[in-house]
């Protein structure tokens, strides 16, 4: 069985959302569609998460569908897998990413295996979802970008929309898909990005990359918020007269080699973005495919733009230079196209 | 001093006739007792001459597991850790998947969909928070069902156990949390885990019944278990139980307990306070047992574990595609592309 | 039912004259109460104009965190969390690096040489273990000090609160752990966590005594952690305070209360049991407080606040080499090198 | 200030030692060296741990300073950043690296983040080790090999033994270094490798690389357990006149970039191989680095040779196939070579 193929919805009404609105809209249809989709995690509740993206659902769907809980992450994720084992669907939050590591244990020792473990006797199709990454001057831990810890965990697929319109048909998807999904929400775009987006049901299959520029000399490889910057530096670079495939992966697993040596193969150049710090991030990973399946593709050494290998700096008057800016990215497309 | 609750002393004389159950359902709880003790003592050889992996016995331990799983019912779930293999067994595990699953054979690690059995968890404590979900998860459903699982009196420092416990007590959700203190932690004396006098006394702490029992004492464990089923059906939530017992046996196949306890305190719990012992001497007190009845038992038994030792023996050979089999549901092409090299793997090790 | 512990009623009548400690140090811990009051809704403004970072009040809180760290000696450690500004001001934080310290400037961020404070720990609960280790380092060092460590409620239900409590209390380590109920978790009300009617009847599942206190009693609270000290620093051990209170403001700079609980409910802790009226009118009936030293504490602490916010205000701009600086003491070769891409990235910016 | 130089003990007598048993060597004299130095963890006191690699140290130093302690992971790594602000230098056991999980919020949210936290007012000198990787048929999470979540998270030090002589002076190493440090105790080296080992105090320094077989036709980049395995597909290759560079890493954090360039630039050829499973192993994040720093040198495409993307298999008859067999090396170098 291969992954969920696209569902458009044609026929459906639109309306203007940000991604924040989009997700809520998505797990509000999801809740309606699946009696056995319930949510819970800290304060979605009555108040409706700290970033108010279950905001209403309680509310509508009642108390048994979308609650608040102890305040543990161990807990929310461990009895995410019990549910589970009952025919309950959970879409559980955590409150930050940054609070993923206390529920670690569970994701990377149960969430992970529970299905391998008993030979597809009880699955785990849960969701977990959680704010994401830099750029609010929150409090430390509340600006991680936790991701490596899930896509190295076999058996976690890795979700990251960019758009209101994939973030619903990703949260319809992810919602649906048999498979443990994590979906980063990036805290920054949560606001700060709006579209067009149709009421009704559709979904965004999991593991299609999303093709935001088209350009033939550098491949710009990148995720959540990063895209935001790299188009921003691709759109400076053009009017340089220097063209930038941009990609954006939307999940990390299951991952759409496909688009990216396809792109690799036409630049020969590639710099890959990412919020999360450096050494084993991602970026590694698809700087390794690339230089397994398409080194020869390659004009220029691979270049990774990413954070410093701290925490995410909780100095708030400096941590632009932390978070990769779209000059940084500048800078990187400038060394690969002078290599 | 919080009491321990006891319905036979280690003679097998009652001390409260008033709670014994009716002959039956003793005879059908001694008779899994035998057999787990044997199967037990089996899988031990069997480890020791590499015919199954590293296996951690419970010998010792029957009256708490066999006593405290045979209070569910059907529908009900549970949720083992390494070393309830009894407690699955009397809940009806096929034994010869037990030997498949400690031989490290994939079909032996296939639950059977006849049995709401999770997953044997090694990461201690880690199987609270999931007997939680899944209590809360019955609730919900508004099934009259519930969960018990099990764990170490080592496991209680861990902090899933307190996540756990707390979580199905605030949610009043029908689950049954067991601590089978049995003295150790491998080489850790119970005294290093807590300062409390008895475990159970955390239960307040989380708003919920706690009681200590006997462990070896079946019809104590049974009984107990039982109350807390039936409050747990009722609706009323959790329960904590801490059940008195001892590992009568070394920890795993590795393990050498010389290094850490005296044979004595050991040969002490073997002579005085066998859970086995205590209830078949009720048994044959009551005239409910005797010796003509044990050999017919230890026959059967003994013929039960040889055919399931020969269905083990003879089953299917472990198929290598089962490495990445049930990875993912949709596997992520990454998963579809290490067929192929496990395909080659294959290709080269022949 | 448990009895909450109190010295002085709202009223701020006495109930237990014997228990009133000497004047001069009431009196001192009052002056901290006022004094971080003041400062908490100055930082709340300071948020608001985008002057600091997010910031979380402890206001309503001021017995609680005043009267638990004044009860400790020169050398004893505090392991503060993201709500204890309070505590950490009164242990003797310096004001401008409070300021710094939210504002998220490195250097606020540097934990100066003459406290024994642990960084402030967003990550909830994580501090107990952190403490449990300082605790028994301690004993293990023959010191005879302690150290003491803030939770909210809803942390109690995390397993590092387990994990630490239990930690402590099995090794029987000076260490004083302090539940500050103040009702919510954000919106999630006391009651979600737990099914236990108190949080301190954990303390017996740990084996360590327990204590119930009003937190808004200023002489309770610091009565019940110098007993708690004192115990510790005896060498017997940990020991787990709740103390009932309420917080009066909003979680954080970011929340609207009215989102999650009435005005009402947080109007009558105002009106009615404000832990700094309390106090006030006990040091008023005892004559020992009247309005004039009430407007020159008023002038003095403006006039400090005033000072430290000069301070801050003016001290040198965050260098961005500060990003870099501490990852590791012997910087691996790739941190070398990411302090040039740091340069690079500050001359484009630039 | 750089790394400790290593510090050879030209004078000190000989003795043929295993790897657990040049471990324990280690920490005794650590012990002995440094009243500062303390042991716990579970089963570490009387027992000496479940590979013996503790024995008999409580019973020379003292259960002051080599001691039991309650089963918690979070409780042993958390206390560790307590002990290490009052001055104690812990040296915890975790008895397998597969129940680092239930510690790791402490490892990743404190014991990293710690001294940056504080701007170093608190260091956390305090050293983790444990038994981890494949090849025993032991229970499930005991055969993980879980160093991308560390090698991932700033801050820590990720050290892996291979020689019962590096073993010895690693040790010795990483307690004496202010960082955190992390040593993987491979299970199946701790007692199939023996070698003379000088008895008295001698460091190896964090860092270095260690080259196991020089060549010039392909590169092995490798640690651990794999090192042996890749020695042995080495040896095979010779026979058929085929030379390959052999890199025991030793330390993955950190990392000795310079001696892996120096190879890649003299073979050209890169096979990466590790235990862990592949997608986002630290094969990914040396393969990315050798890809922006020495493209222009690769004359193959770089494999990567690892683990499945499951748990490590618990099906003792077939998990060979999981885990790198000098076979699938020797085929990755075939590869390499005709690429
Ligand atoms: C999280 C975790 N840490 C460590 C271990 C290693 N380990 C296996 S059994 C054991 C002792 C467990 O003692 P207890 O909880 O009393 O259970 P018992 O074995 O006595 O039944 C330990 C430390 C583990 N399996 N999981
Ligand atoms: C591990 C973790 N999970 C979630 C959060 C997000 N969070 C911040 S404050 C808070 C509520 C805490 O309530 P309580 O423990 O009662 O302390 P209070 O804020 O009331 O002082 C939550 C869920 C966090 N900081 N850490
Ligand atoms: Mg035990
Ligand atoms: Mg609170």
């Amino acid at each position: 069985m291969t992954q969920l193929a696209e569902k458009p919805n044609p026929i459906s009404e639109k309306k203007v959302m940000t991604l924040a609105a989009a997700l809520t809209d998505g797990m509000d249809i999801a809740l309606e569609r699946d009696e056995k989709v319930v949510m819970y995690g800290e304060d979605v509740g009555v108040m409706g998460g700290v970033f108010r993206v279950t905001t209403g659902l309680q509310g509508k769907h009642g108390k048994h569908r979308v609650f608040d809980t102890p305040l543990t992450e161990e807990g929310i994720l461990g009895t995410a897998v019990g549910m589970c084992a009952v025919g309950w669907k959970p879409v559980v939050e955590l409150q930050f990413g940054g609070f993923l590591y206390a529920g670690l244990d569970q994701v990377i020792s149960h969430v992970s295996r529970y299905r391998y473990r008993s030979r597809g006797r009880w699955n785990t199709p849960m969701v977990i979802r959680f704010p994401y990454g830099g750029g609010l001057n929150l409090l430390e831990q509340h600006h991680d970008s936790p991701e490596t810890y899930l896509t190295h965990t076999p058996g976690i697929k890795v979700v990251f929309p960019t758009t209101p319109y994939d973030a619903k048909g990703l949260m319809l998807a992810a919602i649906e898909d048999p498979d443990p999904v994590v979906i980063f929400e990036n805290i920054k775009l949560y606001r700060s990005v709006k579209e067009e987006v149709p009421t009704g049901y559709y979904t965004v299959p999991l593991g299609k990359a999303r093709k935001v520029m088209d350009g033939s000399d550098v491949t710009l490889i990148t995720w959540g918020a990063m895209v935001t910057q790299c188009e921003a530096a691709a759109k400076a670079a053009l009017e340089a007269g220097i063209s930038c495939d941009v990609l954006d992966l939307r999940t990390l697993v299951p991952l759409d080699l496909e688009a990216i040596l396809e792109s690799v193969e036409k630049t020969g150049r590639v710099v890959i973005v990412h919020e999360a710090n450096l050494t084993s991030g991602f970026g590694g990973e698809i700087a390794a495919l690339i230089a397994e399946k398409a080194l020869f593709s390659l004009e220029a050494p691979i270049l990774r733009v990413a954070g410093f290998d701290t925490m995410h700096s909780p100095f708030n008057p400096i941590n632009h230079f932390h978070r990769p800016e779209p000059a940084y990215i500048a800078d990187a497309i400038r060394k690969v196209l002078e290599a | 001093m919080a009491e321990m609750f006891q319905i036979l002393a280690p003679d097998g004389t009652v001390n409260k006739p008033e709670l014994v159950p009716a002959f039956d359902k003793i005879e059908a709880m001694y008779r899994q007792m035998v057999r787990t003790r044997y199967l037990d003592d089996r899988f031990m050889v069997l480890a020791k001459k590499n015919q199954m992996g590293t296996y951690a016995q419970f010998g010792g331990q029957e009256a708490s597991q066999v006593g405290s799983v045979m209070a569910l019912q059907p529908g009900d779930y549970i949720a083992p850790m390494y070393r309830s293999t009894g407690a699955c067994i009397a809940y009806g595990w096929d034994l010869h998947l037990v030997i498949m699953y400690w031989r490290g054979h994939p079909e032996g690690w296939r639950i059977p969909p006849h049995l709401n059995m999770l997953p044997i968890i090694i990461d201690i404590a880690a199987q609270f928070p999931h007997a939680a979900g899944v209590a809360m998860g019955l609730k919900m459903a508004g099934k009259k069902n519930v969960v018990m699982s099990w764990i170490g009196e080592g496991g209680t420092s861990q902090g899933d156990f307190h996540a756990g416990v707390n979580w199905a007590a605030a949610t009043e959700s029908p689950a049954i949390f067991v601590i089978e203190n049995n003295g150790w932690a491998i080489s850790v004396p119970r005294a290093v885990q807590s300062k409390a006098d008895f475990l159970m006394r955390r239960a307040e702490g989380y708003g919920i019944p706690g009681y200590l029992v006997d462990g070896n004492d079946l019809l104590a464990v049974h009984h107990i278990a039982s109350k807390a089923a039936e409050h747990a059906r009722a609706g009323n939530g959790a329960s904590l139980i801490e059940q008195i017992t001892y590992r009568m046996r070394p920890h795993t196949t590795g393990d050498d307990p010389k290094a850490y306890r005296t044979d004595a305190e050991t040969q002490d719990w073997i002579d005085n306070r066998d859970p086995i012992d205590r209830i078949r001497k009720f048994l044959i007190l009551e005239k409910q047992w005797d010796a003509e009845r044990e050999v017919a038992l230890k026959t059967e038994v003994e013929k039960e574990f040889a055919e399931a030792l020969e269905k083990a023996d003879t089953y299917t050979k472990p198929d290598p595609a089962a490495l990445l089999e049930y990875a993912m549901v949709n596997p992520a092409p990454h998963l579809i592309e290490q067929q192929q090299v496990l395909a080659d793997r294959i290709r080269m090790v022949k």
